[in-house]
């Protein structure tokens, strides 16, 4: 019982999705599916949000190791909570949108959550330098052919491709690293790139079914 | 104090702060990385909670009367019976809905978009770039045609790659590596820039060492 | 840009309208003052009829011009119409230059109506004699989706055959793969050297399919993790996902006989926000130094950053996702990458199960369409334009039509 | 100096990196970083710019504006948000800059609301101090924003007054001198359209340039390029992508005008540290192979 029901739940929304796609006046069950899918989360979220107030409180009382930086994050949350619920400092009041400029709740997310959401990002170019230098070597053949790939990519980003290669005959201008660069993203890219998603819908397709036929349900826990 | 000034200081210690991880973990990234987290899920909730609780779910039911909607609180507070121990269970039924209907929309979404599309793509506008009949056209068609199929077939699960089947999959590996090492190769520039904006604004806007 | 166009097109249509209604009582409907080229033009036909593939109260309009919009002073041609049940009239819109077409969504599945089209030129209108009545109504099948219906039952018709037919015993053969295998292995070294294993299940929450792939080849470690009792340690992004992914370890535990050793809080909520989640995850890889890291699902910017960080520590990594701009990322950094469609198959391998093995045997079928259709489809279309060949044109056409999605 | 100093100091690190490669050390990964940190920084301080070379891609625009006789009817289209803007805002002026300095008639129009007010912001800035000659009416006009994105060119491919019975100043296109001799975009002897989404170049291309066989070339933002490729060389002349390209057209425009070398050059500014950071990558890749090969050669495992 505490199994078929949601199994009879999933296969029954899936299917009628599906269906829906080929009949125009069932369109909307879609938006609907997903507007259902918005409220659910948020339900969800008093879930996850209470995960992290009970882990880090548990963190502080027990005074585990590190447990000071657990007050850190309790006091953000709280105070972002209360900046937002109260929209503290907001001009238009607690009817006014919660993005307006000069609330507590916008000025918390411009200076401190956006540099630091930034500079995380940013951490990508260093990330991108050290795995060139280790990962781009002509191991095997595989590798030898992607590290070609992107240093043809690479080099014809940079004017170094242009003088490296600018005395090649108009004739053979393809093989000018700008214009082998372009090359190699029409051609070789695009049949790969293409090989990929192909592949990714029929995956899609076949795990679905598995879904919908109750064949895969490890998701869907145990009997009690 | 001007609260501008403040301002870009707390961001600029901030910036720092995650910075100093590529060094090493530290106790000041720690400190960065706990007010990133309580601040940020304190936003996102807010965020939702305005959002999808109040102006979706609230106004959509109470002040326009979309009553349909009430079957997505009715399941979001299924969500909550986790809270309580012995009725947990139902919790399951608003994740079945959800698995279901991701299930089936992704189903119809990727097969029309992704699988039919391409296809057609292939067939149609690939000829975009090789549309002539010279000798580099050729070429560019027959690898994109050998590239699309030799990859595929090295997704194929069915037969073992040995023999020709194996060859013709290991091209396809190729072609894969080459699509993987012309992205890599694409975006790296992209990435760099992230980075400048990250040091501009500590040397530009903070130290104002750079006008 | 969609609303600033909407505005746009209604300042353009009051504004018309308010033109049109200005001259409306001082000018006869085909008036003396009107020049010589405008009386040499034919008149406007028209044609209505219902929209087709649409959920109803929806009239689509069509007229041809004999020439009305080459003349100096043309303003647009006005939709006119009549409800020929209750007997008003109004009307619908000034349509812009170069358009002959126009789907009036304002209708009612009840009544009739019928159309006609006005050219406006200077300060006059032309009105077309009116169209045949007509009535919306809802289609009950979309007709542009035929071959997206038919190509899909052959291809779900064969997932089902194929779990079927392995459901009865008949023995499938699957290949190899190099990442699945490595999954055991990397678990077992973590519980060699004592260390916990890390699962991210990328970054997205339960709505997208990856995700849930993520999940089911959850499912599959954590039964080896219960028997090995090793750590798990799974940060997620997404509250639901948390909810969804402790369902599964428990239930692998359930299966495995250790119900006793699972616990709730391997699964822990971070934060919903992309890089506040990378910096908790880079934190914990740091400082727990998990022996085996496993990112399998939908991942974006972060990629790299989780994979050069976890490369750092030294950790056997697996990495699957489905999003081609992250792929090159994970193979660069990772030991073992489930490249697109390996990350939904993986769970059927590992389960072992027939019916989940039949299931990817029947998304083969939909590859081998795939590549027989690319196949033919550039050959003929290659053949066609060398030689002009009838033959290969039509097959080209057919095709065309056939995986066209509107 | 600043040049010089920035060339020492990256130039001395990676020799050092070499020889510890070839030694057999692996580097440790924080070096790594300290070299990506430090070029962008120095590229930043020194404000270096580097000679940027025109790529074929960018080399044919730059070629068709410079060998049109003067005179010639360009139209240039501003289809792009401010978001878009700092990438290829640059690209516009730029064009600007040639198009007038070579005489050449120039129609703006543009295909998004927001591009309206971006290009007046390049009249002003550029256009009418950098050009105090150009007469309007004569050297240029204005025909601004109409709605219905792709349906515009269909119409404006036929003929222009439909679609814009006046410029965005309310002058009827009939008392502007340019426009003496332009019935459609077919009378044209370039059309360029700058933007990154829909509609932007492709559309210009689909609906404008090819049916009525206008030479047309495009700018776009980074992340949409790759998707025009295809277009080039027969259905666009040339394609500027994402700062790299503008900065290359900068280059080419400072190197043959140099008047306009001491005038701002904002892409090519940008370029500097982003080039940097790719000559240090792509030496990092080859020093990483270096150091693999010697240790093959070791019998080792890298």
């Amino acid at each position: 019982m505490k199994r078929q029901i949601p199994m009879l739940i999933l296969s029954a929304v899936g299917t009628l999705l599906v269906v829906s796609v080929f009949i125009p006046s069932a369109r909307h069950w879609q938006e609907d599916a997903s507007l259902y899918f918005d409220i659910i989360a948020v339900f969800a979220f008093f879930l996850g949000g209470g995960n992290l107030i009970r882990v880090h409180t548990e963190k502080v009382n027990r005074k585990s190791a590190g447990w000071i930086y657990s007050v850190v994050t309790l006091l953000g949350f709280g105070i972002m909570l209360v900046a937002g619920l109260f929209k503290i400092g907001n001009p238009g009041g607690i009817a006014g949108d919660i993005s307006q400029t000069g609330s507590y709740f916008q000025l918390l997310f411009q200076y401190v959550m956006s540099p630091l959401n930034s500079t995380m990002y940013a951490l990508l170019a260093f990330y991108v330098a050290s795995a060139s230098y280790r990962a781009f070597r002509a191991k095997n053949t595989e590798a030898t052919i992607l590290l070609v790939a992107a240093f043809v990519i690479l080099l014809g980003r940079t004017a170094l491709g242009v003088l490296l290669t600018n005395w090649i005959p108009a004739q053979l201008s393809v093989l000018q690293i700008p214009n082998l660069a372009i090359w190699i993203m029409n051609a070789p890219n695009l049949a790969g790139q293409r090989a990929i998603m192909i592949g990714i819908s029929l995956g899609v397709i076949s795990m679905s079914l598995r879904l919908l036929l109750g064949i895969e349900r490890s998701y869907l826990g145990g009997d009690n | 104090m001007d609260s501008a000034l403040i301002g870009t200081w707390l961001a600029a210690l901030l910036t720092l702060g995650i910075m100093s991880f590529i060094y090493k973990d530290n106790l000041y990234y720690k400190v960065c990385e706990a007010i990133f987290i309580g601040i940020s899920a304190g936003y996102w909730f807010i965020t939702y909670f305005w959002d999808s609780l109040y102006r979706k779910a609230w106004v959509g039911i109470v002040h326009q009367g979309d009553y349909i909607l009430l079957g997505g609180v009715i399941l979001g507070a299924m969500m909550l019976t986790r809270l309580f121990g012995k009725i947990g269970w139902i919790a399951r039924w608003p994740l079945a809905f959800i698995v279901g209907a991701t299930a089936g929309l992704k189903m119809m979404v990727y097969f029309t978009t992704n699988a039919m599309a391409q296809v057609h793509g292939t067939v149609n506008d690939m000829m975009a770039a090789f549309s002539g009949g010279d000798l580099y056209d050729l070429i560019g068609r027959l690898v994109i045609l050998i590239g699309t199929v030799t990859g595929l077939i090295y997704f194929y699960f069915s037969k073992e790659h040995k023999g020709v089947f194996g060859g013709v999959a290991k091209v396809g590996t190729w072609f894969l590596m080459i699509t993987f090492g012309a992205s890599f190769g694409y975006t790296v520039m992209s990435r760099m820039s992230l980075l400048l904006g990250r040091i501009d604004f500590l040397l530009t806007d903070w130290l104002k060492l750079v006008k | 840009m969609i609303a600033l166009l909407r505005i746009a097109k209604s300042v353009v249509f009051i504004s018309s309208l308010l033109f049109v209604m200005s001259i409306l009582p001082t000018h006869s409907v085909y008036s003396q003052d009107a020049g010589p080229s405008v009386s040499d033009l034919g008149s406007i036909t028209v044609r209505a009829h219902d929209t087709d593939n649409d959920a109803g109260g929806a009239i689509t309009v069509e007229w041809d011009d004999p020439g009305y919009e080459k003349l100096a002073g043309f303003v647009g041609f006005l939709i006119w119409r009549t409800n020929t049940l209750a007997g008003t009239n109004d009307s619908v819109e000034v349509t812009p230059f170069g358009t002959r077409t126009y789907d009036d969504r304002s209708v009612s599945d009840d009544s009739t109506y019928s159309y006609s089209v006005a050219a406006l030129v200077n300060g006059e209108r032309l009105m077309s004699a009116p169209s045949v009545q007509v009535r919306s109504s809802k289609q009950w099948f979309d007709g542009r989706l035929t071959w997206v219906l038919i190509l899909g039952l052959i291809i779900c018709g064969a997932v089902i055959y194929f779990i079927e037919s392995a459901k009865r015993g008949t023995k499938l053969f699957l290949r190899r793969i190099a990442g699945l295998e490595a999954i055991d292995e990397a678990v077992g070294r973590a519980t060699e050297m004592g260390r916990p294993i890390l699962f991210v299940a990328g970054i997205q929450d339960m709505d997208d399919v990856q995700t849930i792939a993520g999940l089911t080849i959850l499912g599959s470690i954590a039964r080896t993790v219960a028997e090995y009792d090793t750590k798990i340690n799974m940060p997620v992004r997404a509250s639901l996902v948390m909810t969804a992914a402790r369902e599964t370890i428990k239930q692998a535990y359930i299966t495995a006989g250790r119900p006793d050793a699972y616990n709730d809080d391997m699964v822990h909520y971070v934060t919903d926000e992309q890089f506040g989640f990378v910096a908790a995850v880079d934190g914990i890889m740091v400082r727990e130094r998990p022996a085996a890291c496993f990112f399998l699902g939908a991942f974006f910017a972060e990629s790299l950053i989780m994979a050069e960080t976890g490369n750092s520590i030294g950790a056997i990594q697996v990495a699957g996702t489905a999003m081609p701009a992250q792929l090159p990322f994970f193979v660069a950094a990772c030991d073992y990458t489930l490249i697109g469609e390996e990350l939904f198959a993986a769970s059927a391998y590992l389960s072992e199960e027939p019916r989940q093995l039949g299931s990817l045997k029947g998304a083969d079928v939909g590859k081998a369409i795939a590549m027989i259709v690319i196949l033919v489809g550039v050959i003929a279309t290659t053949i066609a334009s060398a030689w002009n060949s009838e033959s290969m044109l039509w097959i080209e056409n057919l095709l065309r039509q056939m995986f066209s999605t509107g | 100096m600043g040049l010089i100093i920035s060339a020492v100091v990256i130039g001395a690190g990676l020799l050092w990196m070499l020889y510890l490669s070839i030694k057999g050390q692996d580097v440790d990964r924080r070096i790594v970083y300290l070299f990506v940190g430090a070029t962008v920084a120095l590229a930043i301080i020194f404000r270096l710019e580097f000679g940027e070379v025109a790529t074929p891609i960018v080399k044919s625009v730059f070629d068709k504006i410079e060998n049109l006789p003067p005179g010639s009817k360009i139209v240039l289209s501003y289809d792009f948000d401010p978001a878009m803007a700092p990438e290829v805002n640059p690209m516009a002026n730029a064009f600007i800059r040639h198009i007038l300095e070579k005489k050449h008639r120039l129609y703006f129009m543009s295909l998004w609301a927001t591009g309206q007010s971006l290009l007046s912001v390049s009249l002003d800035d550029v256009l009418k101090p950098e050009f105090p000659d150009a007469k309007y009416g004569v050297d240029y006009c204005n025909l601004g924003y109409k709605a219905g994105n792709e349906g515009v060119l269909n119409v404006v491919i036929t003929n222009f007054r439909k679609m814009f019975p006046s410029d965005a100043n309310g002058n009827s296109l009939d008392s502007l001198p340019m426009f003496k001799d332009v019935e459609s975009l077919k009378d044209m002897d370039l059309l360029i359209s700058v933007g990154g989404g829909k509609p932007g170049v492709k559309e210009w291309v689909l609906f404008a340039g090819d049916p009525g066989k206008v030479p047309t070339a495009g700018g776009s933002a980074a992340v949409s390029t790759p998707l025009l490729y295809p277009y080039w060389p027969r259905q666009l002349i040339g394609l500027l992508g994402g700062t790299k390209g503008a900065a290359e057209y900068e280059a080419e425009l400072a190197k043959t005008h140099p008047r306009f070398k001491d005038k701002s050059m904002p892409a090519l500014r940008m370029m500097g540290p982003q080039t940097m950071a790719h000559v240090v990558i792509i030496a990092f890749i080859v020093i990483g192979n270096i150091a693999y090969f010697r240790s093959r050669k070791k019998g080792g495992q890298s």
